[in-house]
């Protein structure tokens, strides 16, 4: 009998069929003339304004301008730019004889319908009070703004204004093809895991040095971090804090502890009857044992914060904020006795028989959310606030906003998401009652008036007067109630040399760096 | 065979139905409003925002009613357009087409491994008998308990992270498709090698087999003509059992091992809140499953006609 | 005349049980063996000893001589096919349920003769041919008959030349025209070697004739001429096995039939078919109160068939079937069936179901102990569950819990066909006798016609 | 019902194990919340029998927790799949060929949907649901019990026992105690034992891709997760639930006996 045999042909047949589906991802280039990088962030689409933030740190996009480690604006793709005299006209000299991946020279008219195409997708552009964006020459263009707005250098170094060669869009905008002008060029798109990217030789700057380059998305925190054990990856981000230890004895890899202008915060509804009172948000600031939670969890001791910016953003870094200034409101105990408060037999605070009963929200895209959460859950509970931890979609916050249903959000806020922290801050704290990743319910007129008067400042010391008052109000009212600055974890392979870590996480560099020669 | 056809006809026309009704119904009833979601996937957690939620309703339509969307995603259906995905905004089928290919690989590879062990395995045991056999029985039990998440962490704990003979995760070369196909292939292996050893026993102890050799024929020929197919027929209906624990096991190796097929696809599309995809997905597992089933139902009636096979 | 096969003191053991006492015997050339005895009496025991096919857990003793040679177990082994070979109790079970028929000849030329494979498919063809089977070729076992599937593993045990042949049970569970058909094959096979057959029929051992060896329970108890030992047995047991013959039963009919009592159930042009084919057209018969019917026919007739269609748990095609008793409640009609363990729940005591009936039906108690006398029932039997008393034993409680309910009618289907003969006796009288002393009307079938001519009024030939 | 040997085995290993979780989680001086972030990932020791996790957690309350939130999930998921089960799979075959088809339609469909995908579905839906968790799961499983109780009760029916007495008079309920119930018992029993270790893997694959049950409750899926990161500082934390998870299948698994 054939049996066997013919059981043989079928399965053969069907195992064939499987490698023809999935061809395109078994040809690709030689590990060793490509630098691999894991993190965990999927891309589904070639659209700059959805998924430009991974092809901007790919180094396949750029835009006009750039952000240097200080959130100083530099040249990109303009090389100059003016501001007029009444602020309401900025016009760019564009760089000569940049070419877009598909072989098309840049020019105005290419930036300009970029620009306009970004202006009407999601993004910051489209908040800003442009009135026309156009060519004055081949390689000058202007925009003129309705009111002054020194927002709008940081808003085009976004990614998601980044500059495309037209022929890249199609007729409603949408992109069908990632030409940029970056030192690297799309090789192989495969959402929402791989992306392979080749080196461009005809870039206007330093001309990389590896061929090739693969992006990796690796969900799981666990998985990244083993990637890089194994050196299966070359630079690992985002590592999970709590594989720190274990990777330092590693002795190809060198880890990156950097700093960003993120910060896990926690967004306080303070229209909540519990929370109106600044004194209840103090004492439940006060109840966190931040200490703990970045040495203890995080594994980055130091890290611990009262306040939203880092030290790195002088202008919104409050100095002498320490744990003594914190300390002298009192212990959340009194704090919360004085506001009628009291512990009842179970050990959780009664007041009017109501328990101080919370929600708490967080999303599980970064693992760490989930351990502060827990960790503030049990500290809360020390002191009698008994929270309820929900671990869901990032999105949730938004929406906990807008139908004011949210009560306490724990989230890891970007304030460099714009170069100029300010944009963050107006979005968050500018109108009226905070924002959907700000404040909530929280009616400071003083703060509205004082950050849209930064929008027109650009003296730097009136500014720094102004950003310096704001950042004290938000301290003293706790709208927002930070916990820990970020730190950005990464391990890169010893076969890798040149790494800088972009703080504004806008660039990977890869054209700087080198394979080691064996 | 016509009627097992029809029969199967039928049935993928109700799964089709019911598994989209289905999912349509669950998705409905997922909490939140779904541009939100749909927003934070395509825009990234730090850029979402209820502008960005506002843009995505007005684009996708999302305010019309739950009974005229179903309406149209069922008409749509019937002419086989399975839309775009809301989140990247391209073709559903391609995107399932992508990870059904690795999937498809990934199965077939898990399956080819498991029978590779399971086949020996269960035949040793059922000839030699004991002591093999209580040792390979007591293995596949203890392994039999061991979710394959646990298996997976295993391997990658021991190949990976100790030896470092195979990638962590990952796909794309044939080194990165060892571990999760032998994940995979020992969960299956420790269940089916025993029903092959049972088929085996009941073969070799059946008194057509005895017959066989009164008749005769030597032990090798008997196990050929009269061993090999009889054992094949509740082992092949058995594959057909085990689609649903094999598929089960995808979703978990492909979110293990980073691989990037239709399980960890649909796992995604369902926090993203991906109506079309994981519709898409749903179905194309259902219809699968059914197309699977009626290949082992098939296979099953060409190995043994006599047609014993009811379900 | 040379010995062909001898056994010395050959027992079976398990453990230390004696599973078979030890037993000597010769098989001579053209000179048959019959073991006659009844099911369980080891007489299996001992044709899979002589082949070496007990299994390993038991234990042989004594020596067995193959062509005048002392051989181990394995060396008889090397025998099968060529020399020795043994055809299984049940031919079904025999042949490979998916292999076509044809093959399974065909393997053995091949594999055994060391033919070609044309050559070896027209030897088998030749040999199907021979048995009556040249037709079935391309089937599969499962769509032969039992009598066909029988030749056909003869045709395939013989093909590789043996001519010593054990016969186990050959025509077990075979309509009486099919017996004989499978016993003349036989004898036609082993006549240039020898034949040991087993069987629990006296006819199959008459008709083979030669040497006999009584069995019961394991042991020898009589052996000799079969003519000589069938003709004057010596032993009680050999004389109850030959009594218990359908054939030579004594009339059992009740004589106490009454003429002139009324008609119970009229059937009327009754027209039944089963899975699209039809079993019988325009029957029509009708039962008076306490007559006992029979109904005979071949295995798929339609016999059970029709009892069922009478119980209305089959529907007729058409034709009517009236119940003219109109007194007698849904439950006074009854049936009694083949297989008597199938008819009772295992889960609890006969004794509870027993009750269960008593209280469903406010019987009056104490007619059981006298019922249960009169069946030979012991008392015992109530405690334990049905899987734990005989065949016979529960037929006969079947019996007792049917009269409990006063039927009007009993439909027997085969009551005692998986009984043996002296067991089979005894139910079959009794049912009889007690249905009628009741005034219950039985119709019973059986494919056994010299049963249902010793018991019937009335006989219905399907 | 008699036990063999290797249900024994898993019976005791059971029973063993609730009495961890009762004993655990009465007795531990620590809840399952108490952090202590001065003393992470302890080895065990007196005051922390088996060590403290990342947080400075009680390991012993948090797998007394866990183990004793797994049966209670498995527990209530089994009779409530194994009673729809049965119900549907004696109704299908009594009812009628109208409720035969449509209950078959509805197994078809359910059938065609892997099962961890429904309940990732549903958990989606909920997360961090105990009660969703339970329906979807429940909903999961009673197909199974569906199917092999109206395999065997259609073959029950026609069995002689149900005929015969069902032609001596005796009603349905009768029918289905004397002869329905003893038959599909023992496959309603194996089926169960499969069912509870189903629904603790379930729910462990649930936490293991964090969809199931939500912080600060202990969950053996996503307390394996969790310390996973510290499997090279601290492997007996990452062993416990990895082990326990396998213990309390194989409980399950040699006390179904053999498949039928």
């Amino acid at each position: 009998m054939s049996v066997m045999t013919s059981f043989k042909k079928i399965l053969s047949g069907i195992v064939a069929l499987g490698f023809v589906l999935s061809m395109e991802a078994l040809a690709k280039p030689t590990a060793a003339n490509t630098l691999s990088i894991s993190a965990a962030f999927e891309f589904t689409s070639l659209d700059p304004s959805k998924n430009g933030y991974i092809y901007s740190r790919m180094q396949v996009l750029e835009t006009l301008l750039d952000v240097d480690a200080n959130g100083v604006l530099i040249p990109a793709i303009a090389t100059q730019w003016r501001v007029s005299e009444d602020a309401k006209t900025w016009t760019f000299q564009l760089r000569d004889g940049v070419r877009f991946h598909d072989g098309s020279l840049l020019d105005a008219a290419a930036v300009v319908n970029s620009l306009e195409i970004a202006q009407k997708k999601h993004g910051a552009l489209r908040n800003a009070p442009i009135m026309t964006i156009r060519a004055l020459d081949r390689h000058s263009i202007a925009i003129t703004l309705s009111r002054p707005y020194t927002l709008l250098g940081a808003v085009l170094a976004n990614y998601a204004n980044s500059i495309l060669s037209p022929a890249a869009y199609g007729k409603d905008g949408e992109v069908l093809a990632l030409s940029g002008t970056g030192p690297y060029q799309l090789y192989q798109f495969s959402p929402p895991h791989k992306l392979v990217v080749e080196k461009f030789d005809v870039y206007w700057g330093k001309l990389a040095s590896i061929p090739y380059a693969s992006y990796l998305t690796g969900h799981r925190s666990e998985s990244r971090v083993l990637q890089a054990r194994t050196g299966q990856a070359d630079i690992v981000f985002g590592l999970d804090p709590a594989s720190l230890m274990s990777l330092k004895h590693l002795p190809r890899l060198t880890l990156y502890s950097n700093a960003i202008p993120r910060t896990i915060v926690l967004k306080m509804n303070s229209g909540h009857r519990f929370l109106n009172d600044v004194r209840a948000r103090q004492a439940l600031s006060l109840a966190i044992n931040r200490e703990g939670i970045a040495k203890g969890i995080l594994r980055t001791p130091g890290s611990e914060t009262a306040q939203i910016m880092p030290s790195s953003m002088a202008n919104w870094h409050l100095e002498g904020v320490t744990a003594q200034t914190e300390a002298s409101a009192g212990t959340p105990g009194s704090v919360l006795a004085a506001l009628g408060w009291s512990k009842n037999a179970e050990g959780i605070l009664e007041r009017n028989g109501e328990r101080f009963e919370l929600t708490l929200i967080t999303y599980a895209d970064r693992p760490e959310l989930t351990a502060v959460a827990t960790a503030i859950q049990a500290q809360w509970q020390a002191v009698g606030v008994s929270t309820k931890v929900e671990v869901t979609n990032s999105s949730a916050i938004p929406m906990g906003h807008q139908d004011g249903s949210l009560e306490v959000a724990l989230m890891a806020r970007n304030y460099g998401f714009i170069a100029d922290p300010l944009g963050v801050m107006l979005s968050d704290f500018g109108s009226n009652g905070g924002g959907d990743w700000g404040a909530m319910n929280w009616n400071n007129p003083d703060i509205s008036a004082l950050l849209s008067a930064l929008e027109r400042i650009s003296d730097p010391y009136q500014y720094r007067v102004i950003a310096q008052r704001s950042a004290q109000l938000i301290y003293d009212e706790r709208p927002v109630i930070p916990v820990t600055s970020y730190v950005q974890q990464t391990s890169v392979n010893k076969r890798v040399q040149g790494f800088r870590f972009d703080p504004f996480e806008r660039s990977f560099y890869l054209n700087e760096l080198e394979f080691v020669k064996p | 065979m016509k009627t097992l056809l029809f029969k199967r006809a039928l049935q993928l026309l109700t799964v089709v139905w019911g598994v989209g009704t289905l999912t349509f119904i669950l998705m409905r009833s997922l909490p939140g409003d779904m541009a939100y979601r749909i927003a934070a996937s395509r825009y990234g957690q730090d850029n979402v925002n209820a502008q960005a939620a506002q843009m995505v309703r007005e684009e996708l339509q999302l305010d019309q009613s739950a009974f005229v969307a179903y309406w149209h995603w069922l008409t749509d259906l019937l002419q086989f357009k399975l839309g775009d995905s809301l989140v990247s905004g391209m073709p559903v089928t391609e995107t399932l087409q992508h990870m059904l290919g690795h999937s498809l690989l990934l199965a077939l590879a898990g399956l080819m491994v498991s029978i590779l062990i399971a086949v020996p395995v269960g035949l040793l045991c059922a000839w030699r008998g004991n002591p093999l056999d209580s040792i390979f029985m007591g293995l596949s039990s203890v392994i039999r308990a061991l979710p394959v998440f646990v298996i997976g962490v295993l391997f990658i704990l021991l190949f990976a992270l100790h030896w470092r003979w195979f990638p962590v995760a990952g796909f794309g070369s044939f080194s990165h498709l060892v571990l999760p196909a032998f994940t995979l292939a020992l969960s299956l292996a420790a269940v089916s090698n025993r029903v092959v050893r049972d088929s085996a026993k009941r073969a070799f102890s059946a008194t057509f087999y005895q017959f066989s050799k009164v008749k005769g024929l030597p032990a090798w020929q008997t196990f050929r003509r009269h061993g090999i197919r009889n054992i094949a027929v509740p082992v092949v209906a058995f594959f057909g059992i085990q689609l649903v624990s094999m598929i089960e096991g995808i979703v978990m190796v492909e979110s293990l091992f980073s691989w990037p097929g239709i399980g960890h696809g649909l796992a995604h599309a369902i926090f993203a809140r991906d109506i079309p995809v994981i519709q898409g997905a749903a179905l194309v597992m259902g219809v699968l499953f059914v197309f699977l089933n009626t290949l082992v139902d098939m296979l099953c009636l060409w190995i043994d006609p006599r047609g014993a096979k009811t379900e | 005349m040379s010995v062909l096969l001898k056994l010395i003191d050959v027992a079976v053991y398990v453990g230390d049980r004696c599973l078979l006492a030890p037993i000597s015997l010769e098989l001579t050339q053209g000179q048959p063996l019959t073991i006659l005895g009844k099911t369980g009496s080891g007489k299996s025991l001992l044709a899979q000893a002589i082949m070496g096919l007990l299994p390993t857990a038991l234990r042989v003793s004594g020596e067995i001589h193959v062509y005048g040679k002392r051989m181990t177990c394995r060396e008889r082994q090397q025998l099968w096919g060529r020399e020795l070979v043994m055809l299984p109790q049940e031919p079904w079970h025999s042949l490979d349920p998916i292999m076509k028929c044809v093959d399974q000849v065909t393997e053995v030329y091949q594999c055994v003769k060391g033919q070609n494979k044309q050559d070896a498919l027209r030897s088998a063809e030749e040999a199907l041919y021979q048995v009556g089977l040249s037709h079935i070729g391309n089937k599969r076992p499962d769509e032969l008959s039992g009598g066909m599937a029988q030749r056909l593993a003869i045709a395939a045990a013989t093909a590789g030349g043996a001519t010593v042949i054990l016969a186990d049970e050959p025509t077990k569970g075979l309509d009486v025209s099919r017996r004989d058909g499978i016993v003349r094959l036989l004898q036609s096979r082993s006549r240039f070697g020898s034949l040991l057959t087993i069987t629990h029929d006296v006819t199959v051992a008459r008709q083979l004739g030669g040497a006999l060896l009584v069995m019961k329970d394991g042991h020898l108890v009589e052996k000799g001429e079969t003519m000589v030992v069938l003709d004057s047995p010596q032993d009680d047991y050999t004389r109850a096995l030959i009594a218990a013959e359908p054939s030579v039963w004594t009339d059992i009919a009740p004589h106490s039939q009454k003429h002139d009592t009324d008609d119970i159930l009229v059937v009327d042009q009754l027209k039944v078919a089963r899975g699209g084919r039809t079993l019988f057209d325009g029957l029509s018969f009708s039962i008076k109160q306490g007559d006992v019917i029979g109904v005979v026919g071949d295995s798929g007739c339609g016999k059970s068939t029709l009892g069922d269609a009478l119980l209305h748990l089959v529907t007729p095609l058409s034709g009517r079937i009236a119940r003219l008793n109109q007194a007698a409640k849904p439950h006074q009609w009854l049936k009694l069936y083949q297989d008597p363990p199938s008819a009772f729940s295992a889960s609890v005591s006969l004794g509870q179901l027993l009750d269960d009936i008593i209280q469903l039906h406010d019987i009056d108690r104490t007619r059981v102990a006298p019922l249960m006398a009169k069946l030979s029932l012991p008392n015992g039997i109530l405690e334990r569950n049905c899987l734990a008393v005989s065949g016979g034993e529960l037929q006969r409680f079947s019996i007792l819990r049917a009269l409990l309910l006063d039927p009007v009618f009993l439909f027997a289907d085969e009551p005692t066909s998986r009984l043996d003969p002296i067991t089979a006796k005894e139910v079959t009288t009794l049912l009889v006798s007690l249905a009628s002393e009741a005034g219950c009307a039985v119709l019973l079938v059986s494919h056994d016609a010299a049963l249902i001519r010793k018991t019937c009024h009335q006989v219905i030939s399907l | 019902m008699k036990l063999t040997t290797s249900q024994w085995l898993g019976l005791s290993l059971l029973v063993g194990l609730m009495a961890f979780a009762v004993l655990g989680s009465v007795f531990t001086p620590y809840t399952v919340a108490q952090q202590d972030l001065n003393s992470v990932m302890t080895p065990p020791s007196l005051t922390h029998w088996l060590g403290t996790d990342h947080f400075g957690r009680s390991m012993l309350s948090r797998m007394a927790h866990a183990v004793g939130l797994s049966f209670a999930l498995s527990l209530v998921c089994v009779l409530t799949s194994s009673l729809i089960g049965t119900a549907f799979g004696v109704w299908a075959v009594w009812g009628g060929k109208k409720v035969d088809n449509a209950l078959s339609v509805a197994v078809n469909v359910l059938l065609a949907l892997p099962g961890l995908v429904v309940v990732l579905l549903f958990a989606a839906i909920a997360p961090g649901s105990f009660l969703v968790l339970y329906l979807a799961i429940s909903l999961v499983q009673w197909v199974e019990y569906f199917r092999v109780v109206r395999a065997i009760t259609q073959n029950v029916i026609q069995s002689p026992a149900r005929q015969s007495s069902q032609m001596m008079g005796f009603g349905r309920w009768y029918q289905f105690k004397r002869h329905i119930w003893p038959a599909i018992s023992p496959s309603v029993f194996t089926l169960a034992a499969f069912g509870g270790a189903n629904a603790i893997l379930t729910m462990a694959s649930l936490g293991f891709v964090s969809v199931g049950i939500q912080p600060p409750l202990a969950e053996l899926g996503l307390m394996s997760v969790a310390l996973f990161p510290y499997y090279s500082e601290a492997p007996w934390l990452l062993a416990q639930p990895l082990v326990v998870i396998a213990l309390l299948i194989l409980g399950f698994h040699l006390l179904a006996g053999k498949r039928a």
